[in-house]
């Protein structure tokens, strides 16, 4: 049934009209143990959006990554315009006009913004650098994209989505004939979502085309001209976006149906479990916030990039040091409690970084699930690990979470973006847990694996845990939250419950009041 | 004619076959057992007294300091951090209890047995001071490890100095020697029994206690691990202060074989035992490392001394090999690796 | 180099093994070829200067001269005592039958002599000086004697009353055993006579590091009238003298000798270093050994006298005795 | 009554205001210039012979080498690497370039210049040859540094060694050493002068060049410099180059001072030049480090010997305090990073 649908497929559309501005031919990849991408055939056309859609693992950002020069296929073709490439370097697809915004960022973290944005291509005056011009451009970039970044920033002290909006500034310089973007939209809030689209509409018009990576249908319908399919390394089908709806796109990309997405959650609000009270960090990140979660409900926390967010769950997960107010826990005041008590007193946070601060990379799946629960009896008794209950534990935590390739050894830096996300989200499971932070959890997941995740909340939530789920994704906020807390600028700006969660609601207090 | 071609056919594929085999081994087991066995056979074949069981045993004893030390180290490096001091903690030990020995022993000329052990004892904690100052710098105080390590080596090896005033501690104890030094048990010298139940241990620790596993996910990635609830500090600390122990260990056992107290042993221990570790696969990187791998690249690299050694390697010479070997040793194992992302269905 | 080296005169302790005990000078001659081939191994602590090398040069040449197969092993430097050890019993493993040691340590090794004298392979104890009783022979002069040595030079020329003179004192790298024996010797010599020690600096014997050594001497002390050291401290002086216009003001001692520091006393630069024949000590442990295997009678405990080369006795003075020629280049192998 | 409560006040305020200058000071100028301002306030006043002039020059001197050495060190370090090599590298260059200097004139005895010339050429090629090396092996064959670089110092020495039986190489020009070693301009040494301009070279590097940003940009984050289009393997390959370039320069100069080829210096550089890295603030990970730390902890190391030596403080003593010191000054910086974290509003 895949096959009715690729038009594009037949040589004469081909050969018809100027040449297409990038195909691949039986483009292969393969990893030790699995072979990550199946001989695709791909076309790019000028001033096209031809957005990847497939599971988690499925390839995209492998497809990319070859496209890109990142890597080198292990079998198959890359043309630009008819002409053969090899692509040996980064540097290689550069020189033809490809540029990437990589899934995993490609930014030196003791480099300032600017620096990155043009790493790689610096403006030079004779021998040496030209500084002036690079901070002229990285403005004129940065006011064009309206990203609020200051140039000299040091990229290591912003937080993920900042770094995910370097990341795609560095891409809009000059020359790009191809552009790639591998889930550019995954940690960032509408704000920046609709800068970002529009400065893609303006790349089409000049004829550039791109090749968009997301997990997000709405985004698919907003932006796609075409769309390419994947599913286990091999391309299922490729559609043009206005012939597509979402639940056949579902069932191209997971080979079933899925009803909806949004899980019913029924709340039944309890006691309450968590209470900030008129908290003030010491690095002024946010400024007296005091939100309560229950058990038994789900609590969301929006707001824009930077408006502090995750500093409400690093609070209250013992992380960040406390100038002013009190954190209370099931009724005991735990200000100022270390990471491992309040594990123990039954709360976790999962980080918005996988890589940063939620996985160790090198390390197997395994051992990363269990790593979080290695203090409680049923994993080690006396400091001495019981192996074989840890295996046990963790091969269920990966069935439930349907981890692929269900490896549990492999490194997690060996797992596709979405599959590590899944382990770190394992870690919270691996313990007795009763309230859970989730911080952006269902970041660069698929929507399989997204529904799973919010069935998981779901369920956490029945049984009786406390959730607070901090997100940039608004739809996930306002489908599965209780009441929702709005954050701007480091204080906490509105609270919403039941059917006042709308759109408009929350967007309303997302920005300056006095702005409108 | 057809038949002919067959042998053929046959020929090539049992080759093709052989070098598959060869190839699942090599990516398999690592570079070192075939560095190892390569090294056997050039040195059997130079050299008549090599591949005997007595200068077998001869290696291992000679190796087993090295061994334990790297054990230690290994420690360290998963932890993402180094242990340049290792040298001085053996000489402290080394002076230490040789002092101490010998102070007991004057003091009570006739209780042997005890003099030992409190020279043993008072050994022990010298060392594991040392460990215990470097886990406290690198923990608490946040010091680089490198640093640490690096300026409490000229600390110790400077209060070895000042406390032996440069001149050898002699009068131990006989047998305190013939027991750690020389002692042999079903003619296997002692010391390699000592090694062989410290290999175990440390295998133990790493893969079957929670300690062991924080030491690695400290090393891999130290801000996932401190969100896990793991607080780094301590697992640090006590890293180090595991490294110094298996260290003095390996002092005291030398210390025996030595007889004296010595301040100025294992000048080359630490970048010796370093290089042990990297050869044995483990990252200086932090987060990855197994003892198998050390324990071999330890011998390893004893049995290249020992070879050249018989076969009469010119000294000068000798120096160039090692580093040549070292290098190649590591080169090779990239070469594994490279073949082992190739070896993919 | 190549006339014959002996009858030397040596001094021969008795009873030997101990260096307080009485001294008789004797004529020494060493025996002829060996009948039955004969496998020696020499261990020493590195190769890395003169002083050895010309050490290299003594025993590798008597090898030659009586054609008996010998080994010679560096151990890399004074801090690798477990690696010498290592050696020797490589050494033995590859049939040795005996040891001419230059030790590491004085007491260090004396568990492995025993071990050794036990297996029956005499172990002849050379240049450094070891503790241990179970030597078979020795041939050495102590740095302590080395140290004396420069130490009593001065100390004659400035006896007490006759004015008090500064010296800056350079003994080697702090803990080596050869080190803190001449550092000893040389103040004991100085003590008791008008020349005072004002600066004793431990340091390697990387002419670099001898020479950061020397400046700051310099800039500590404005009056000195001696600088005493290795020979690297001695070459690293001679420059900065030079610079700094000190040459006829400050006085240079090595309290070893090599061919550098020969040549500064014949240049006039260096005031005198002892030598304590290091080539002659060498041959006659190689002859000690192959009259111990030979089992013929042997003196068990010699040396050469002390002998210091100053600017007058340089040109008289058999230079081979202490050092190897320009052209050498240390052998390892003998067969 | 008031007015005196009103001094008091003002009192306090300029007290806390002066507190608050010093601490803005600190954490801005970094640790060393403190240390440093301490350890001369001591050492002059544990010796006249100290804050003087010559004194001071001759420190500076002294220090030129290993402020040479430490620049090099610390473009490998940035780079993400380590070189243990250096010490090696300045053995070698001493022995070559004094070897062709003899041997060329020997050749042709009225053409000094010619045969310095030739010596300095020979050096600077053996020399960078072994950067070369290290950066082939780094960048082609993936060797982890550490190991590449312990392993070439290994085989120089080695070679060293043999080129030179150990015994200094004489008969080098006079003019040589008169020039580069001894020559002064001034009244301050040439070495000096040779220094600055190294110094000035480097921080343009660095700072404003392509290659010095891509130094930083590998060392920060190797992969994400691949995927900005950089070839680190190439940047990787002239960073070792250009560190073994520069230890070569110090090499020669050494080598003009000692009038001799020494197989026998260096032995210290590799673990010196790290340190002053470090105390001056570059990070053993890669990707951060600044030129003028970097001299300033060079300077600094040189200055404690100096002082040590001149206020005739007790060798074993001085190690245990130089070790000391290194720890402390780490110690301090990692508290003004403290302080500077508070500071940020
Ligand atoms: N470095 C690697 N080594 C081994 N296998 C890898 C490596 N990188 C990716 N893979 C495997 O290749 C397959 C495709 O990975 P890829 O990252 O392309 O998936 P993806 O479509 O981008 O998924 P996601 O939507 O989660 O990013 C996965 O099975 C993954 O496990
Ligand atoms: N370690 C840090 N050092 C300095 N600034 C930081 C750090 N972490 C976060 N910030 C900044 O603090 C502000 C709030 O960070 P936080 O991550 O809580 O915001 P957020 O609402 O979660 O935004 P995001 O969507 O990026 O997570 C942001 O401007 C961020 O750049
Ligand atoms: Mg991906
Ligand atoms: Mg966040």
């Amino acid at each position: 049934m895949a096959h009715q649908l690729v038009a594009t497929h037949d040589p004469v559309a081909l050969a018809a009209g100027p040449p297409s501005l990038l195909t691949t031919e039986g483009l292969t990849k393969r990893y030790p143990g699995v072979t990550a991408l199946a001989s695709i055939d791909f076309e790019l056309r000028h001033g096209e959006v031809h957005v990847l859609f497939g599971e988690n693992g499925a390839g995209k950002s492998t497809l990319i990554s070859l496209l890109a020069g990142a890597q080198q296929p292990t079998e198959g073709r890359i043309r630009m315009c008819g002409q053969e490439v090899s692509f040996q370097s980064v540097h290689d697809a550069r020189a033809h006009g490809v540029r990437a915004v990589f899934q995993e960022f490609s930014l030196v973290p003791q480099l300032t913004v600017e620096e990155n944005m043009f790493l790689g291509q610096e403006f030079r005056r004779g021998p040496f650098l030209d500084k002036a011009m690079l901070r002229r451009q990285a403005r004129e970039i940065l006011d064009r994209l309206e990203f609020e970044l200051r140039p000299e920033a040091l990229v290591a002290t912003l937080s993920r989505a900042d770094q995910q909006m370097v990341e795609i500034a560095k891409a809009f310089t000059e020359g790009v004939s191809v552009l790639i973007l591998d889930e550019p939209t995954a940690s960032l809030t509408e704000r920046e979502t609709d800068r970002l689209f529009a400065l893609i509409e303006t790349a089409k018009r000049n004829g550039t085309g791109i090749v968009y990576i997301t997990h997000r249908m709405a985004e698919i319908r907003r932006i796609g001209d075409r769309i390419t399919v994947l599913r286990d390394g091999r391309k299922v089908a490729s559609l043009r976006a206005d012939e597509a709806n979402d639940d056949q796109l579902i069932e191209l990309m997971t080979g079933r149906v899925i009803d909806q997405i949004y899980p019913r959650i029924a709340h039944r609000p309890e006691r309450v479990l968590l209470e900030l009270d008129r908290v003030t960090l010491a690095n002024r990140l946010l400024r007296s916030v005091s939100l309560n979660v229950r058990a038994g409900e789900v609590v969301g926390v929006a707001g824009l990039v930077g408006s502090g967010k995750s500093n409400i769950g690093r609070a209250a997960f013992g992380l960040e040091k406390i100038e002013d107010g009190r954190i209370r826990f099931k009724g005991r005041d735990v200000t100022g409690f270390s990471v491992s008590t309040m594990m123990q007193e039954g709360l976790f946070y999962v980080p918005s970084d996988r890589r940063d601060e939620g996985l160790v990379m090198m390390r197997g799946a395994r051992e990363n699930m269990a790593l979080s629960a290695l203090d409680s009896p049923s994993f080690a008794r006396f400091g001495i690990l019981r192996r074989s209950a840890e295996v046990k534990r963790a091969s269920d935590l990966a069935k439930h979470l349907k981890l692929r390739p269900m490896d549990l050894e492999r490194g997690v830096e060996q797992f596709s973006g979405g599959n590590q996300q899944k382990v770190m989200i394992a870690k919270a499971l691996a313990r007795e847990i009763d309230l859970f932070i989730f911080d952006e959890p269902t970041v660069g997941v698929d929507v399989a694996t997204r529904t799973s995740i919010y069935e998981l909340i779901g369920k956490l939530c029945e049984a009786g845990a406390g959730i607070l789920l901090i997100s940039s994704d608004l739809p996930e906020i306002l489908n599965l939250s209780n009441r929702a807390y709005v954050m701007y600028r480091g204080e906490l700006r509105a609270e919403l419950s039941g059917a006042e969660i709308t759109q408009e609601n929350v967007l309303g207090h997302f920005f300056e009041r006095d702005a409108k | 004619m057809t038949s002919i071609e067959l042998t053929h056919l046959d020929r090539r594929t049992t080759a093709t076959a052989a070098r598959e085999v060869m190839k699942r081994l090599f990516v398999g087991l690592g570079v070192l057992p075939f560095l190892m066995l390569a090294a056997m056979i050039t040195f059997s074949l130079m050299s008549d007294n090599f591949l005997t069981s007595r200068n077998l045993i001869n290696v291992a004893r000679q190796s087993s300091y090295l061994t334990i030390v790297s054990l230690g180290q290994m420690l360290a490096l998963i932890s993402g951090g180094i242990d340049l001091s290792v040298g001085t903690t053996l000489a402290v030990t080394s002076v230490v209890s040789a002092m101490a020995m010998v102070a007991s022993l004057a003091a009570m000329p006739d209780m042997v047995g005890l003099a030992i052990l409190i020279g043993v004892f008072a050994g022990l904690a010298a060392g594991v001071a040392m460990g215990a100052i470097n886990g406290l710098g690198i923990s608490l105080f946040g010091v680089n490890p490198f640093m640490m390590t690096l300026g409490m080596s000229s600390v110790g090896f400077g209060l070895a100095l000042y406390l032996t005033s440069g001149i050898p501690v002699q009068g131990m104890p006989e047998a305190f020697g013939a027991i750690l030094g020389f002692g042999t048990l079903f003619g296997v010298p002692v010391p390699i029994y000592a090694t062989a139940v410290l290999i175990a241990l440390v295998y133990l620790l790493l893969n079957w206690t929670r300690l062991g596993r924080y030491i690695y996910a400290v090393g891999g990635n130290i801000k996932a691990s401190r969100l896990s609830g793991i607080e780094p500090k301590r697992t640090l600390f006590k890293t180090y202060v595991l490294c110094s122990a298996l260290t003095t260990i390996a002092g005291l056992m030398l210390t025996a074989r030595l007889a004296t107290g010595e301040a100025n042993i294992g000048g080359s221990m630490p970048l010796e035992s370093i290089a042990a570790c990297v050869i044995g696969g483990v990252s200086l990187s932090g987060g990855s490392g197994r003892v198998g791998g050390v324990v071999l690249g330890a011998v390893f690299i004893g049995l290249v001394q020992n070879g050249m050694n018989l076969a009469h390697v010119d000294s000068y010479l000798q120096i160039v090999a090692i580093g040549a070997i070292l290098i190649l040793a590591v080169i090779a194992d990239r070469v594994r690796l490279r073949l082992a992302s190739e070896m993919t269905n | 180099t190549d006339k014959s080296w002996f009858p030397v005169d040596v001094e021969s302790w008795n009873p030997p093994f101990d260096m307080n005990s009485a001294r008789t000078t004797v004529q020494y001659t060493p025996t002829g070829k060996p009948a039955a081939p004969l496998n020696i191994c020499v261990s020493v602590p590195h190769m890395k200067d003169a002083y050895w090398v010309a050490v290299d040069y003594g025993v590798t040449q008597e090898a030659k001269r009586q054609s008996v197969q010998m080994t010679v092993l560096e151990a890399g430097g004074y801090t690798n005592l477990a690696k010498q050890i290592s050696q020797i019993e490589d050494c033995v493993a590859s049939g040795a039958q005996a040891v001419i040691l230059g030790a590491i340590s004085a007491d260090g090794l004396n568990n492995l002599i025993k071990e050794l004298s036990s297996q029956g392979i005499p172990v002849i104890d050379f240049m450094n000086g070891v503790t241990s009783k179970d030597v078979a022979a020795k041939s050495l002069v102590s740095f302590r004697e080395m140290g004396a040595g420069a130490g009593t030079y001065i100390a004659r020329k400035h006896p007490t009353g006759s004015g008090k003179v500064k010296v800056a004192w350079f003994p080697g790298p702090a803990g080596a055993g050869w080190v803190e024996a001449g550092n000893q010797g040389f103040l004991k010599a100085v003590d008791g006579s008008d020349v005072d020690v004002v600066d004793t600096r431990y340091g390697d014997t990387g002419k670099e590091v001898q020479l950061k050594l020397v400046e700051d001497a310099l800039q500590a002390n404005s009056d000195l009238t001696y600088i005493v050291g290795t020979a690297p401290t001695a070459e690293a002086a001679i420059e900065v003298l030079k610079q700094r216009g000190l040459t006829d003001k400050v006085k240079v001692i090595s309290y070893y000798i090599t061919p550098s520091i020969y040549e500064g006393i014949v240049k006039k630069e260096i005031l005198a270093a002892p030598s304590d024949l290091a080539v002659i000590q060498a041959r006659i442990a190689v002859d000690q050994a192959i009259r111990i295997l030979e089992d013929k009678d042997y003196i068990r405990h010699a040396g050469p006298k002390l002998a210091v080369v100053d600017q007058e006795n340089a040109a008289s003075f058999d230079l081979y005795s202490s050092v190897a020629p320009a052209d050498f280049k240390p052998v390892f192998t003998v067969e």
